[in-house]
């Protein structure tokens, strides 16, 4: 898996919560290659941790 | 955030971290530092035998230690990567012990306990830093006790309680007895708002308030004979989306009161573990102690404890909180002070989800600009589609996966059976159908026995279908003809004690499966070309920001503005906060920018209309027409224009902040209104906001700018007084300088709404203001020179309808464009192609709709950089010869795909734009004729599951 | 798994009657519920079969009714929650058609208990299984439908 | 092949002379060019009906018997479109049904004889029925379309139930409304599932006669069809008598109370009523008898009156709604404000038609018979 560092033309994007995540997307969606950094051993952060979110109620994951 | 695990650019480092950083902006080396975690990512399937055989239990920290895990793990059930992991520092195989059980558990040999992990030197041109929060830790507020009274819980731990799938299932009782409670506390502000000895932060966490809200709500609806709720708080500070309504919503539970004081100690009964909690009501003065069974602390957010030496990394500097500091000149909450690295949500302070959301996708944006883009990954051309006409010949493929599914079911049984069933020409099994040895055999099957359609009975469609669709693909066999059966999730997992009925399940399962796969057809997926433009309406300073971004990522942009000049209501600003920046000079900045640019600038515009979809708009305006692939409503919101209230009509020293604001942009130094200094100057809030009557909202910005006023009008020695019902600080530092208007003697009054401060005049013009003071219950009577009105926001609504019946972009009960989603879609519609940013989907300050802008512009930029979208083909589409034109689907779709054309002769037919449909079927299920047809869900399809299902029973 | 045990059977005079329950289950809800069932092993009563929908909104009167006439004992549909809808109001529609349904349902004299609609989360697992518990439970006491051809007992 | 010999002799095809004028008439062929009913007798003829079994157009006759009524020698061609599909569903043919299929599951739910319905929610205590007694009110689907299309629609399809009662009330008579009456079958008989339609006129017949009736009341034509002559086809004479309600104003009339409700009004032969019933003028002349009433006629009316373009919930398409636009555009051209139907069938698939904004609408109002005599009704 340890892939060498391809050309430049990346973004790192530190942090694999909710907000970390969009950054990622978005990027990728403008063809943007991105590293998601995080520390822990999964995405989801903070935010998938909660049951609901308001003021919708949707369920957070 | 499957979806992030998923696409192919993103490359997704858990367990990581970054221990280098050099370079230039646009090139950067990051050294990152990939923890061992003992699991190979490609090997694991995830199917959780290591976890059985571990025989080590530890406290669970997802669950906040509530629940159990072993050694080895997966953090949550819906992890990404869905890998485990070891924790070695309770795991039994150290230099002494061996206990190897989860190795030797593993069909896939995933387990590696020589895994040293690994150090990646990667390229980068930018860095954007979303490392988010920690929670306070409220064992430091010993007078609450928690972690020494059972009962006091935080409310994160709530979080878990509540949740179906947490550590009680979704039952709400107390550690100490497993009871259910009759009545809870929830105390707010712990860690927040605070400087003493048992405080955290000054700074206001803005996340607790509407989350506790919702947890009473929730622990109603989890738990109906909850007695009740008590709620301590001191100012309500709904200011959000819908916030505010949620809050009074709330105030109907008849379980739930409010009382407004923060209690000062909580003590246990050793005995029976109640908790006993001491408060006074502010608003009475009542000192009391009230009994609960349960308590739970609204723990403040805290700046990550890695924020330090991830500074250090980087190179960029931390607020005195620890959050990483946003450099003030640009008026937007993304700039660190190096150029190049970015930051947003909670990295760089206390923002909710939506504007944390709104700022990544802005700070994405900002990013961009300092990379080259890779071309799309080149799809591998894939092999010549096979006929597939003819009678069906379906393969059906058994997964044992490992022994997740073969240690349940009878697969041998399951496959004699499926060959028995009409029109399946192959039957196979496999140890693992999703490796690529399964798949290689998937494939080998399909082209020697001819298969034209194939079902898969393997876990669920929604993590491996695009798998097993590939591999169709890849051999020519649309993957529209292969069908999932989910034995795994849905039969193995959930029934595992009753194998023989698991197994019954399963042949029905499957049987259903290749009825529908009988019927399924081959479907493509079409692109449409993709105007590579954006049209950005307003010239705000979320409009301009949002055509900024876009220009400096090369596209086209036109930028349209109904008045004659750029700035929208930054230009009537003085100073923005927290920067103290000049309003004006902001705004020079931005229009020189844009005049600088390419940016084509059109004022004095208006839309006339617009039609078209994503990637092909095209707009016709009173200044020419074009065609666009984007479009970005910025065209923010009026400021409520207050009638009668508080006299604003009948005296001419009763104004608006707004107004003010215009005064102390003429003035320097000394205030001078008409040449006098004013000696008194009283604020009243929440004016056009929070009332049924005008807007039930919060506007959010006006307890700021009050602040800010009031700060500006105290510091020239003018006596201040703000008439509030919360004050409400929403906004980077504004809790701080809450707190500094207080320093500096401004006075802050409560009153509320029932009783509204009564200005008194002499006939011509006020002269002072009577209010009841509630804790002390006496009525103050306060001299005022000006009465300042804090005016709400408000929908603009001439363009606000315009808009809508133009774009049909739906808008709230408040008038207000209404987000794709509250939280994870703020900038987005539900039209395909047209986004929103600052005030237009309601009140904003300036630095959010500056990260709205980019945000925006990000958003927009995603669709437009490429030349085609592709569209998915699983949608809905009309058998023109059935339709009778009734227009149910019309009516009822959201996104407005469905539309009636005219066929000359006066003859209307339904037709469905594949570019704006999703997929629901919603429009097929009203459809009278069945002319609709929801493509891969067919009423065909589903009847046939439906006859096997209840006619072929065994 | 490895150590699976079989609970005990309990021997009773009495036939069970073993219900055939059709659940429509959208795909990005309730279907993701019922999978994290799976993924959390929360066990539950085996007596339903699901069809997966992308949403309730799909769901016409016409399927309901179909499966009751071909015997089914209860059809449950089961999407969203309220303003978690992947297509923003499609739970909504999903209830002006069960309403339908509802009417057509009691008309035909079958007992209402026997038609459901519920909404569950992605994350709700032990949602979902409590919900398939209690539903076959209450159908299991309510008896064979009517319409019922050949119900089957244990 | 010997069956279908057997049909084709039953309904006289043979006799086909190839002259086209069933084509020339029928109202799907001229909304459908590849509709033509000579084709499908000689498909028949030639192939045998193994040859339609697989036709989706097997599906789309109205069977509104215009083209036997034009036949110069009395080929029954719906009645063999009916044999052919007896036959083609056996094979597992099917049509493309309306509404998913909805209004067929419930017909095919009211042969099982363990269905107890609830279908008499709507008789308010102003109503007089009874348990049993010498006239039954045969409702027939209302309470089934009030719940599918109640909402849809400007109007409550048991109003029309509702509104006989209150005139057979007036006249004197207190009808039975029998609890568990099922769908007539009138439906399934043209649709070819002939076990089931005979379950069902057995099952009715039944409970008809524990009520102790011996006459028959329905206001809707595809009742009195099934109930008069299909039933005894299949489960022999029952002695019943069976009347429209048009039937029973008229013997009535001298009795009624009626006030003046000034209207122009056309009348819409419903296909079952007319061609099949004969029952042409009742309707008529006691819609003129109201005070104030003015009748005024279509060109195509009585005999050669246009079906509204539906029937069977079966192949609705942008055909049939053409057919009804027509029906619609021919109503207003007389000058009427009303077209009055006597079949609520009528009246769901005409309202239909003007689904799908103003610039579909033909504009003219619909109403039922029953409902335009009731409310002339003075105490």
């Amino acid at each position: 898996m340890a892939k060498q560092p391809g050309k430049a033309g990346a973004v790192l994007v530190l942090g694999g919560g909710i907000t970390g995540i969009q950054a990622a997307l978005d990027l990728a969606a403008s063809d943007v290659k991105v590293y998601l950094v995080e520390r822990s051993p999964s995405l989801g952060g903070r935010m998938a941790q909660l049951d609901k979110t308001f003021p919708t109620m949707d369920c957070a994951i | 955030m499957m979806d992030a695990g998923r696409h192919p650019n993103i490359e997704v480092l858990t367990n990581s971290e970054l221990v280098r950083f050099e370079g230039k902006p646009g090139n950067f080396t990051a050294t990152v530092r990939r923890h061992p975690r003992y699991v190979d990512e490609n090997l694991c399937t995830g199917c959780g035998q290591c976890v059985h055989d571990c025989p080590v239990i530890v406290p669970n920290e997802f669950e906040v230690g509530m629940g159990a895990r072993k050694a080895i793990y997966s953090p949550f059930p819906q992890a990404v990567p869905n890998t485990y992991i070891i924790d070695r520092e309770n795991c039994l195989n150290d230099d002494f012990l061996v206990c190897n059980n989860c190795m030797n558990s593993c069909d896939r040999n995933a387990v590696n306990y020589d895994d040293l992990g690994a150090e990646l030197r990667l390229a980068v041109g930018a860095v954007v830093v979303a490392t988010g929060f920690d929670v306070y830790n409220a064992s430091a507020i010993p007078s609450y006790g928690y972690g020494l009274y059972d009962n006091v819980l935080s409310n994160i731990e709530l979080e878990r309680v509540l949740n179906a799938s947490g550590p009680t299932r979704g039952h709400i009782v107390r550690p100490s007895d497993k009871k259910v409670p009759k009545k809870i506390a929830f105390i707010q502000c712990v860690g927040s708002r605070g400087e003493g000895k048992e405080a955290g932060c000054q700074y206001c966490s803005r996340y607790c308030c509407m989350n506790a809200v919702k947890d009473c709500l929730l622990v109603k609806q989890h738990e109906p004979d909850i007695e009740e709720l008590v709620f301590f708080y001191i100012d309500m500070r709904a200011a959000g989306r819908g916030f505010e309504e949620f809050y009074q919503r709330s105030l109907e539970m008849p379980e739930l009161t409010y009382v407004r004081g923060r209690p000062s100690k909580i003590l246990e009964d050793a005995v029976t573990k109640d908790l006993m909690v001491y408060v006074e009501d502010v608003e009475t003065g009542q000192v009391s102690r009230i009994k609960v069974d349960m308590a739970v602390l609204s723990t403040g957010a805290v700046a990550g404890e890695t924020n330090n030496r991830l500074a250090e990394v980087l190179g960029i500097s931390l607020d005195e909180n620890k959050f990483f500091e946003v450099d003030p000149k640009y008026g937007s909450p993304l700039h660190t002070s190096r150029e190049g690295v970015y930051v947003c949500g909670c990295a760089a302070g206390i923002n909710d989800i939506s504007d944390s959301v709104s700022q990544a996708s802005g700070a994405a944006a900002e990013a961009e600009k300092f990379v080259t883009k890779s071309p799309p990954a080149q799809e591998v051309e894939p092999a010549p589609e096979m006929d597939t006409s003819g009678p069906p010949r379906v393969g059906v493929f058994l997964c044992h996966c490992g022994i997740n599914i073969a240690g349940v079911l009878d697969v041998e049984s399951l496959k004699e059976y499926a060959q028995g069933i009409p029109d399946v020409a192959f039957v196979e099994e496999n140890l693992f159908l999703c490796s690529d040895e399964g798949q290689r055999l998937m494939q080998e099957k399909i082209a020697e026995h001819r298969l034209n359609r194939v079902v898969a009975a393997a876990c669920t469609p929604r993590t491996h279908e695009p798998v097993f669709r590939e591999s169709c693909q890849q051999i020519g066999l649309n993957p529209y003809l292969f069908e999932m059966v989910n034995v795994r999730d849905q039969c193995s997992w959930v029934h595992t004690g009753v194998p023989e009925i698991a197994t019954a399940k399963a042949r029905d399962m499957i049987r259903s499966g290749v009825a529908k796969a009988r019927h399924l057809q081959p479907l493509y997926r079409k692109s449409i070309p993709v105007n590579q433009s954006a049209l950005v309406v307003g010239g705000g300073v979320g409009g301009m920001a949002a055509a900024l971004e876009l220009e400096a990522q090369g596209m086209k942009v036109y930028l349209i503005e109904q008045q004659g000049r750029l700035g929208g209501r930054l230009i009537n600003l003085t100073r923005v906060y927290p920067a103290n920046l000049s309003a004006f000079e902001l705004a020079r900045v931005m229009v020189e920018k844009i005049k600088a640019s390419r940016v084509e600038v059109m004022t004095g515009t208006e839309i006339n209309a617009i039609s078209g979809f994503v990637g092909n708009f095209d707009v016709a305006t009173t200044n020419g027409n074009f065609k666009v692939g984007t479009i970005v409503l910025a065209t923010g919101a009026d400021i409520y224009k207050p009638g009668d209230e508080f006299s604003y009509d009948r005296f001419e020293n009763v104004i608006t902040n707004q107004e003010l604001e215009d005064i102390l942009h003429d003035t320097k130094g000394k205030i001078d209104i008409h040449g006098q200094t004013p000696e008194n100057v009283v604020f009243i809030q929440c004016v056009g906001s929070r009332s049924s009557d005008t807007n039930p909202g919060c506007s959010r910005y006006c307890c700021p700018t009050t602040i800010k006023q009031a700060i500006r009008l105290r510091e020239s020695g003018v006596n201040v007084a703000v008439l509030h019902r919360d004050m409400r600080t929403v906004g980077a530092k504004a809790e701080e300088h809450y707190r500094h208007a207080r320093e500096l003697g401004v006075k802050f009054i409560r009153f509320t709404p029932e009783r509204l401060p009564r200005v008194i005049g002499n006939g011509k013009a006020a002269e002072r203001i009577e209010v009841k003071e509630l804790a002390l219950d006496r009525i103050l009577d306060i001299p005022a020179d000006y009465v300042v009105l804090a005016a709400g926001m408000v929908p603009n609504k001439a363009t606000t309808d315009k808009l809508q019946d133009i774009l049909k972009v739906p808008r709230a009960a408040d008038g207000f464009f209404m987000e794709r989603h509250a939280k994870l879609g703020p900038v987005e519609t539900t039209t395909e192609g047209v986004f929103l940013a600052g005030c237009v989907s309601g009140p904003k300050d300036i630095a959010d709709s500056l990260a709205q802008g980019a945000a925006a512009a990000a958003k927009a930029a995603a669709i437009i950089s490429h030349d085609t979208v592709a569209l998915e083909p699983t949608t809905c589409v009309v058998r023109p010869e059935l339709c009778r034109a009734c227009g149910e689907c019309v009516g009822m779709c959201d996104y407005h795909a469905p539309g009636l054309v005219d066929k000359g002769d006066g003859v209307q037919v339904a037709e469905i734009n594949q570019a704006l449909c999703k997929g629901c079927g919603t429009c097929a299920s009203w459809c009278p004729t069945g002319a609709i047809v929801a493509l891969h869900f067919t009423d065909e399809q589903i009847n046939s599951m439906l006859d096997t299902l209840l006619l072929d029973r065994v | 798994m490895a150590t699976r045990t079989r609970p005990a059977k309990k021997k009773s005079a009495k036939k069970k009657f073993i219900p055939n329950i059709v659940v429509f289950a959208c795909n990005w809800c309730s279907y993701a519920g019922a999978d994290n069932a799976g993924v959390n092993r929360i066990q539950h009563s085996p007596h339903f079969r699901v069809i997966r929908t992308m949403c309730s909104g799909r769901v016409t009167p016409a399927f309901v009714l179909k499966a009751l006439k071909l015997g089914a004992d209860a059809v449950l549909v089961s999407g969203c929650h309220f303003g978690d809808c992947h297509y923003i109001f499609g739970n909504y529609k999903a209830v002006e058609q069960f309403e339908k349904t509802k009417g057509l349902v009691k008309t035909l004299g079958l007992d209402l208990k026997r038609i459901r609609l519920e909404w569950v989360s992605a994350a709700e697992g032990g949602r979902w299984a409590n919900l398939i518990n209690e539903f076959v439970q209450q159908i299991t006491e309510l008896g064979p439908s009517p319409l019922n051809p050949k119900p089957t007992y244990e | 092949m010997n069956a279908s010999l057997e049909q084709m002799k039953k309904n006289r095809a043979f006799l086909c002379l190839e002259c086209g004028k069933c084509t020339a008439v029928c109202p799907i062929s001229k909304v459908n060019l590849a509709y033509s009913p000579r084709r499908m007798l000689a498909a028949g003829l030639f192939y045998g009906a193994e040859d339609l079994v697989s036709d989706q157009l097997l599906w789309s006759c109205l069977t509104c018997q215009l083209c036997s009524q034009r036949c110069p020698v009395d080929v029954r061609f719906s009645e063999y479109m009916r044999d052919v599909r007896v036959y083609a569903y056996s094979r597992g043919s099917w049509g493309n049904p309306s509404h998913g299929g909805a209004m067929h599951h419930i017909m095919e739910m009211a042969a099982s004889p363990k269905l107890k319905q609830n279908r008499t929610e709507w008789i308010s205590d102003d109503l007089k029925v009874r348990q049993r007694g010498e006239v039954v009110y045969f409702v027939g689907c209302l309470p089934y379309y009030q719940e599918l299309f109640g909402k849809d629609f400007d109007f409550s399809p048991l109003s029309i139930a509702v509104d006989t009662v209150k005139i057979l009330n007036h006249i004197g008579i207190e009808p039975v409304v029998l609890e568990n009456e099922r769908c007539c079958g009138h439906d399934l008989y043209w649709l070819g599932q002939v076990e089931r339609f005979a379950q069902i006129a057995k099952l009715n017949l039944d409970e008809i006669r524990r009520s102790g009736a011996e006459k028959v009341i329905t206001a809707c034509p595809e009742c009195a069809v099934a109930l008069k002559t299909l039933y005894p086809e299949v489960a022999g004479d029952n002695g019943l008598e069976v009347k429209h309600i048009s039937e029973v104003v008229l013997e009535n009339r001298h009795r009624m109370k009626l006030g003046d409700r000034p209207a122009e009004v056309t009348y819409q032969d419903p296909c079952r009523l007319g061609r099949y019933l004969e029952i042409y003028e009742q309707p008529r002349q006691t819609l003129a008898s109201v005070p104030g009433v003015s009748l005024r006629e279509m060109p195509h009316n009585r005999r050669g009156a246009t079906c509204c373009g539906t029937t069977n919930w079966m192949n609705c398409d942008a055909g049939c709604k053409r057919i009804q636009h027509a029906r619609l555009e021919e109503a207003r051209a007389t000058g009427a404000e009303t077209l009055v139907t006597a079949c609520p069938k009528c009246q769901i698939h005409f309202r239909c038609a003007e689904c799908g904004g103003e610039s579909q609408q033909v504009g003219i109002k619909i109403a039922d018979y029953v409902n335009v005599i009731a409310s002339a009704l003075e105490a």
